[in-house]
């Protein structure tokens, strides 16, 4: 197998991850577009990985996952309380500052 | 997705690997779509389905590269924790099931240019850097005692960290967004 | 392939060796941590003494081992393989961490206790959020740095959706989040490649890799800007800055200064150990990427300053254009040079201390004053003079010495940066260095306007009566004002200290 | 004592925490301890003027560090042919001191002197060069240097900045002028705001202005410069709004305050450049040393005299930062005294003469016949000395006196007459401080200064004052032979006449001083008319007034007779009869001869005595005083030609308004911005603070919202949508372009780091 198979498929669902995360509506589709974002690094680490063997993509793939659930939480936390103050979670309408 | 499946076709010469790669572009091909479809469906509920399509994929795909540990939490923290938050994250949001009004941002261009041209700039790097390197012949699954010893040797402090990390969260995750 | 097997699990596990001493500090953290869950669930009604008063000790009980570890002969403790290091790079922005916090626990303290928060989770978050700095200050593996950044960014995205009841403050929280996930995303990917091309996690390990074919390929390249856009991030570098003046607004205060002085110093500690532990060898690239952003840092942080109406976010685009000057000598970095090297972190150190002080005092004043107005709004400042003429010359301090002007510590630092940045000697070095210049003019003219609005200008109301300034707040005032004329008089200790972090890390 | 001079500004250091700590409770209110320390500062300081005094005579150098390392070039000093000391040459007093000081270096190294010199680096050679052979009668003469002595201030990273006294001819002066002054103000303060409710306050902060000012005069560095110069503004600041309570004397503070600060920033501008110029040291020794020898750029020199200039202009008043000084005069009497007119405000002058090979070399003034320093000097002394003359406040014509005075002092420096600005500097700080003082003589019963509406006939109620004042009058118009001010302006209107290049002097000077020197003797004349004769009006006639105490009295008289005096310590030759030994003793003693002043510039000269310039001046005061006399004496002349002839209401109207700069502030800038905030607050809101945002930050502001508006709000956002959505229209685009999103704010983040991404790998490979 080529190594570069997986690093294409990786830049691929990271680039359709970026295009959820800035197109997206909803709070939680933007941090589903996450989940894809970082599970392009995990392909990638965990191909380095195998590519070098050495263990410590896999153990970093790991870390990126715990890291990654704690992430979700606390943006779910977050978008449940701007779903509370706005009532909507389009987070074009969570606009008042700027400039 | 093309890319992908050229990237696949180059190494059809090498007959030993027929299978692997078979099955690459069949976990591919459909992580690909269901990743093309969680951006764009309408139905959110949808959205989170077709993302664990994407999550078992990329656990395939660590299976294929011998990372089994790697795998194996995958399916546990993502498919198993991870979509069920985003589930409950639905629910309580209340967000609607249907309406193409949902689906995307008058901006949504924008993304779609900025990911083209993050797009070619990562391709261009990576043909250009991994372009001809594979993957070992003799790729063994690793064990996951190596993966226990790594993890509880050099990096103990980071694991530790980590735990302080996820206390932190749940802590701070029940204090914002409770109701109160 | 049982070989291959048996070879594998012939790698017997040996028990780390732990240097207790050299991770005292952290562990201290740990405990006040623990303490502090235990005291919140069994104090049966909130105190409010309490807690601040355990978080504050708890950092203050930090700075021990950080101070014996200093007076200890070994220059330098390694632990883990050198994934861990301690040396006085690492303790003294450990110190500069502790004490951030130690000051952002006494800016809360009244904020918090007055403001119906959740007050014994908002200061556990505060710990782990310093302890992840801390760790930081040591973190020399890409692992480790982007667990010790996690460990800092997931509190303080937390903290700063504090005032969750309030539309703004909520959406302060979520713009701070959301970017915060985006450009860990992009760092990951980075170092991710990093990773690949080098085969290493171990900062010293990569710098050696990426001497060798890897690091001429332009996917290296990639791979250092991407990890490096992750912290530019984390300084509020621009374009990667549009967060900044949102959730300044919207975060608590007392967290805003927080932001402002300790996520962003921590930001810079990762951007020197990667760059100069890890990615010396392509200076080539770091020298282009940072001769950007810093000089797209301080115009458009400056430039838009000049408009801003509120002083929260006038100190915001303030902070921005300041981390601009920060990274503005890492635009002549050159491998080949020890002495600009030494140069840099030395000045870099030096500026972030003196940055954390006068910015943390700025921050302590503007709580107090609003604490009466009630907003942020500069028309609020008029004539504070006539009321609080005490606040109002403490004020002036923190903004001359942010300007730049003698004696105060703020004029040395900054030209520390500049001479770091001439020194270097090269076409582009004099170039930054005028941008500076030009920038220093123009930032001089937002911190004076706000000078001549205390001052000069009428109080809007009418309304002269003196007001009363918590305990908690007149120390952070004090604690940092002293610090920044005395430094300012008397900077020879500052800069010794600054000069043995360099030894530490670039020499 | 030349090395310990540093003992002198701690004295008054440690007296302001000291008044602080227990003046109140002290019987006295700490005024004790601030005259007794002021009173040693004064005697120790007069131990110095002695110590250098024999220095120069014996040319044994004491003690210290000598200052004289050539930076660049080592050897082949030539011995220079007495050109341009003509003068002197004849004369046989001190010819080789000027003309051929030459490095004659007999370098006996005592190396190690002090204990502070810690030998770093190139420096600290203590060579200590002496004797050059003179031309005439085998007299030995002495390029005397300065004695240095400095410390490590901190020492890092390859700086190492340091601090210390600089002791020389200069500072010497400038440490009796100051020290004599700030007693005599202490001891007349004591008297003049007794009773007031902060008492304690007041004397500590003349304590704290009077170290700081020694500080600054004693520096050795240009960084210590900047720190005393900004701690002197501050205690002006801090004495001028000494009665807060009423909002005008505040606002004046202010005024000065941030009208001081445009200065401030030409001053660290030009001091950062020297800084760079000189290979990175402030010290002043080096630096002044390196201009002479050419080892920095013209360029370079010229960018930074100009940017010290704006400070100049602060800080001492020059005409379009000058107005701060008559709102100064808000503060207590004795202060305006002290540091309005004899100290602080020279502080810009001292700067150009403790600098001047800077100066000399930066505006080329031995060669040229027109520079910016004497062109602004010039102006300053005209304009100041007109706008005197519609003032009915009696310290506000003192003021503007004083910033005409000051004016002549920047163009003798700027015609390369550099011991006459000196000279000047001394005498004026003399006479305009008895004048000042005996203003608040006038005043101290009355509490009013103006002259028109409540004085009147003084002469008659306070006889002492009105003979001091009379006589500080006869100095600052100039009265030819017996008072000081004729001795050191006659020297500057000959130096604007002989120096510079081509021998045709500087005729523009020439004839500004001249119109100024005529106009001087008429206000004054004036202000004398108005105070002392006719009948007494207003307070004056209602109140019983008499003479004041002795604590008032005694200090006029100090400086009166000082007045007088003050002018024979420089007689030139062939004026009048004089011993030849004291002749010129104070440009002998005062002018720096080591190779850190120009002296060996073979530009630089002296001027000569010039019997016509004597008598012409003389004519200036017969024509100004004379035609005052007729006016208000006699009552002759177009009396009410204001109402009659529109030219000249139109100049009298010119000048009330001060040549309708506060309109031009106030009402053509502000555009209208009318209200109850006081004039100087206009001034400063519409003037200083948006000067500067108008001057850096309008166009950066402009830009700014340029940028915001179009690039950070609308171009980027505009051209990341518009980029691929020709379907709606650029425009629709546009319209919808919103901010506060934060995915916007993420596309930003993406794009950003894939386009550096993109860029950096071209750039780097």
């Amino acid at each position: 197998m080529l190594l570069n198979q997986f690093l294409v498929l990786a830049a691929v669902l990271f680039c359709i991850g970026v295009y959820g995360v800035i197109a997206r509506k909803n709070g939680v589709l933007v941090l589903m577009s996450v989940e894809l974002i970082l599970n392009a690094v995990n392909i990638n680490l965990v191909a380095f990985s195998a590519m070098t063997d050495s263990i410590s993509g896999q153990v970093f793939a790991l870390f990126v996952i715990a890291v990654a659930a704690a992430e979700v939480g606390v943006g779910l936390a977050i978008v449940l309380a701007i779903f509370r103050t706005h009532k909507t979670v389009d987070l074009d309408q969570v606009d008042l500052m700027k400039g | 997705m093309i890319a992908v499946l050229a990237a696949a076709a180059q190494n059809a010469d090498a007959p030993v690997y027929v299978a692997q790669n078979v099955a690459f572009g069949i976990i591919a091909a459909l992580m690909v779509f269901s990743a093309i479809r969680v951006v764009t469906t309408a139905n959110v509920v949808h959205a989170a389905a077709y993302l664990v399509m994407v999550l078992a994929g990329a656990a395939a795909q660590f299976i294929l590269l011998g990372a089994e540990f790697v795998a194996i939490t995958q399916v546990m923290v993502y498919i198993g924790a991870v979509v069920v938050l985003f589930l409950f994250g639905i629910m309580l949001t209340k967000a609607p099931m249907r309406g193409e009004e949902f689906a995307r941002r008058d901006q949504w261009l924008a993304g779609l240019f900025t990911s083209v041209v993050l797009f070619g700039v990562l391709i261009y790097g990576l043909l250009d850097g991994f372009g001809r390197s594979k993957i070992p012949q003799d790729l063994q699954p690793t064990l996951t005692g190596e993966v226990s010893d790594s993890i509880f040797g050099t990096y103990l402090l980071a694991f530790e960290a980590i735990s302080l990390l996820l206390l932190a969260a749940a802590v701070g995750a029940i204090v914002v967004s409770k109701r109160d | 392939m049982p070989a291959s097997l048996l070879a594998v699990t012939t790698e017997t596990y040996s028990t780390p060796v732990l240097d207790w001493h050299a991770l005292a500090p952290l562990v201290i953290l740990m405990v006040t941590l623990g303490l502090a869950i235990i005291v919140d669930s069994i104090s049966a009604r909130r105190t409010s003494t309490v807690l601040p008063n355990l978080a504050g000790l708890g950092m203050l009980a930090a700075l021990i081992p950080v101070l014996t570890l200093a007076i200890s002969d070994d220059r330098s403790r390694e632990l883990f393989g050198g994934s861990f290091v301690v040396d006085r790079f690492s303790l003294l922005m450990s110190a500069l961490f502790l004490v951030a916090g130690y000051v952002t626990v006494l800016l809360s303290t009244n904020y918090i206790a007055e403001g119906d928060y959740h007050e014994g989770e908002y200061y556990f978050l505060l710990v782990a959020s310093v302890a992840g700095m801390v760790f930081m200050a040591s973190a020399r593996d890409l692992i480790s740095i982007f667990v010790a950044l996690e460990l800092l960014s997931i509190p303080a995205y937390l903290l700063a959706s504090w005032r969750k009841r309030t539309q703004t403050g909520i959406e302060g929280g979520m713009k701070y989040y959301l970017m915060g996930v985006f450009a860990s995303a992009i760092m990951l990917y980075g170092m991710s490649l990093i990773f690949g091309g080098t085969g290493h996690t171990r900062l010293v390990d990569v710098g050696e890799a990426l001497h060798g074919s890897f690091g001429s390929e332009p996917i290296a390249v990639i791979g250092i800007v991407l990890t490096l856009v992750g912290f530019a991030f984390k300084v509020s570098a621009v374009p990667f800055h549009n967060w900044a003046p949102d959730t300044y607004e919207g975060a608590p205060t007392p967290i805003t200064a927080f932001l402002s002085v300790a996520s962003k110093a921590a930001g810079f500690v990762a951007l020197i150990q990667l760059i100069f532990v890890g990615f010396l060898g392509r200076d080539d690239v770091v020298r282009p990427m940072m001769f950007i952003l810093a000089a797209l840092t301080m115009f458009v942080g400056n430039v838009i300053a000049l408009r801003q109406t509120n002083v929260v976010r006038l100190f915001a685009y303030s902070s921005v254009a300041q981390a601009g000057f920060i990274l503005a000598p890492l635009a002549v970095v050159a491998a080949d040079d020890p002495a600009v090297l030494s140069g840099i972190v030395e000045s870099m150190t030096l500026y972030l201390v003196a940055y954390a002080l006068m910015n943390l005092g700025a921050f302590a004043v503007i709580i107090a004053v609003s604490r009466r107005t009630g907003t942020g709004e500069m028309d609020s400042w008029g004539g504070l003079f006539s009321w609080a003429p005490a606040l109002a010359v403490t004020m002036a301090i923190f903004l001359f010495s942010l300007g730049g002007i003698p004696p105060m510590l703020g004029w040395n630092a900054k030209f520390r940066l500049f001479d770091a940045v001439v020194s270097a000697g090269t076409a582009s070095a004099y170039t930054m260095a005028v941008i500076m210049a030009i920038n220093t003019v123009i930032s001089m003219a937002y911190y004076l306007t706000l000078v001549r609005r205390m001052f000069v200008d009428d109080a809007p109301d009418g309304d002269h009566t003196p007001i009363k300034v918590p305990v908690p707040l007149v120390a952070a005032m004090a604690i940092t004002a002293t610090v920044v004329v005395v430094a300012g008089v008397i900077p020879g200790p500052l800069s010794d200290l600054a000069q043995s972090a360099t030894l530490a890390i670039a020499g | 004592m030349l090395t310990h001079a540093w003992i002198i500004p701690l004295i008054p250091a440690i007296s302001f925490v000291l008044i602080l700590a227990i003046g109140k409770k002290l019987p006295r209110g700490g005024s004790e301890i601030g005259i007794a320390s002021v009173a040693i500062c004064f005697v120790l300081a007069l131990t110095v003027a002695f110590g250098w005094v024999s220095r120069v005579n014996d040319g044994t150098p004491p003690e210290g560090r000598q200052s004289s390392q050539s930076y660049l070039i080592t050897e082949g000093h030539e011995t220079r042919p007495v050109t341009e000391a003509d003068a002197e040459a004849e004369n046989g007093t001190d010819a080789a001191a000027h003309g051929t000081e030459a490095e004659a270096t007999s370098t006996d190294h005592e190396a190690e002197a002090t204990e502070s010199t810690e030998a770093t680096a190139t420096e600290d050679e203590h060579g200590t060069e002496t004797s050059a052979e003179g031309e005439e009668g085998g007299e030995e003469h002495h390029a005397t240097s300065a004695v240095v002595r400095d410390m490590t201030w901190f020492d890092s990273g390859g700086f190492d900045i340091r601090v210390g006294t600089m002791v020389d001819g200069l500072s010497s002066l400038m440490l009796v002028v100051v020290t004599l002054i700030s007693l005599l103000v202490h001891v007349f303060s004591t008297d003049y705001v007794a009773g007031d409710r902060r008492y304690t306050h007041y004397f500590a902060f003349l304590s704290l202005f009077t170290a700081s000012m020694l500080f600054f005069v004693l520096s050795s560095s240009t960084i210590q410069m900047i720190v005393g110069w900004e701690l002197v503004g501050l205690c002006s600041f801090a004495l001028i709004g000494h009665w807060w309570e009423e909002k005008p004397n505040s606002d004046a503070a202010l005024k000065a305050f941030l009208t001081n600060r445009v200065g401030d920033v030409g001053l660290l501008c030009g001091m950062i450049i020297l800084f760079f110029a000189a290979n990175g040291s402030f010290d002043i020794v080096r630096i002044t040393e390196m201009a002479n020898e050419g080892a920095i750029r013209h360029s370079l020199l010229l960018i930074a005299s100009l940017s010290l200039m704006t400070a100049v202009m602060s800080k001492s008043g020059q005409f379009v930062l000058h107005t701060w000084l008559p709102d100064a005069m808000a503060g207590p009497t004795p202060v305006s005294a002290l540091i309005h007119a004899a100290t602080m405000v020279v502080a810009g002058i001292y700067m150009v003469a403790r600098l001047y090979p800077v100066f000399f070399e930066g505006l080329s003034i031995g060669t040229g016949n027109i520079n910016a320093l004497a062109i602004m000097g010039s102006v300053t002394l005209l304009f100041g000395a007109l706008l005197a003359f519609v003032q009915s406040d009696i310290k506000k014509v003192l003021a503007y006196s004083t910033i005409s005075q000051l004016g002549y002092m920047v163009m003798a420096l700027g015609v390369g007459a550099w011991t006459a600005a000196i000279f000047h500097l001394f005498t004026h700080a003399i006479f305009k401080a008895c004048l000042f003082l005996g203003s608040g003589s006038l005043a101290h019963h009355i509490h009013s200064f103006d002259m028109k509406k409540d004085m009147g006939g003084m002469r008659k109620v306070m006889p002492k004052t009105y003979a001091t004042f009379l006589i500080g009058t006869a100095a600052l118009m100039g009265v030819p032979l017996v008072t000081a001010g004729f001795w050191s302006k006659d020297e500057i209107l000959a130096g604007a006449h002989m120096l510079g290049g081509g021998g045709d002097g500087y005729p523009f000077a020439i004839v500004m001083g001249l119109l100024g020197a005529i106009c001087t003797c008429a206000y004054m004349t004036r202000a004398i008319w108005y105070v002392f004769f006719g009948e007494p009006r207003g307070k004056s006639a209602e109140m019983e007034l008499h003479e004041n105490g002795p604590r008032i009295v005694v200090p006029l008289m100090i400086l009166a007779f000082g007045s007088i005096v003050a002018g024979f310590v420089n007689i030139p030759d062939g004026s009048i009869p004089w011993p030849a030994k004291w002749q010129l003793w104070f440009e002998h003693m005062v002018e720096p001869t080591g190779t850190y002043f120009v002296a060996t510039n073979p530009d630089f000269g002296h001027p000569s005595f010039l019997p016509w310039v004597a008598v012409v001046s003389f004519g200036a005061i017969v024509v100004g005083a004379g035609a005052a006399y007729l006016w208000y004496w006699k009552g002759l002349g177009p009396h009410g030609i204001t109402e009659r002839n529109r030219f000249a209401r139109a100049g009298y109207v010119v000048l009330e308004k001060k040549y309708g700069l506060d309109i031009l502030y106030t009402d053509w800038i502000a555009g209208g911005v009318k209200g109850p905030i006081a004039r100087a607050a206009y001034w400063i809101n519409q003037n200083v603070i948006d000067g500067l945002v108008n001057l850096v930050g309008r166009t950066a502001a402009k830009t700014g919202q340029w940028v915001y508006r179009y690039v950070d709000q609308g171009a980027i956002d505009g051209a990341v949508n518009g980029s691929g959505a020709t379907a709606s229209g650029a425009g629709e685009v546009l319209r919808k372009t919103q901010t506060g999103k934060v995915q916007t704010y993420g596309s930003y983040l993406f794009v950003g780091a894939a386009l550096l991404a993109a860029v950096i790998v071209v750039i780097a490979s």
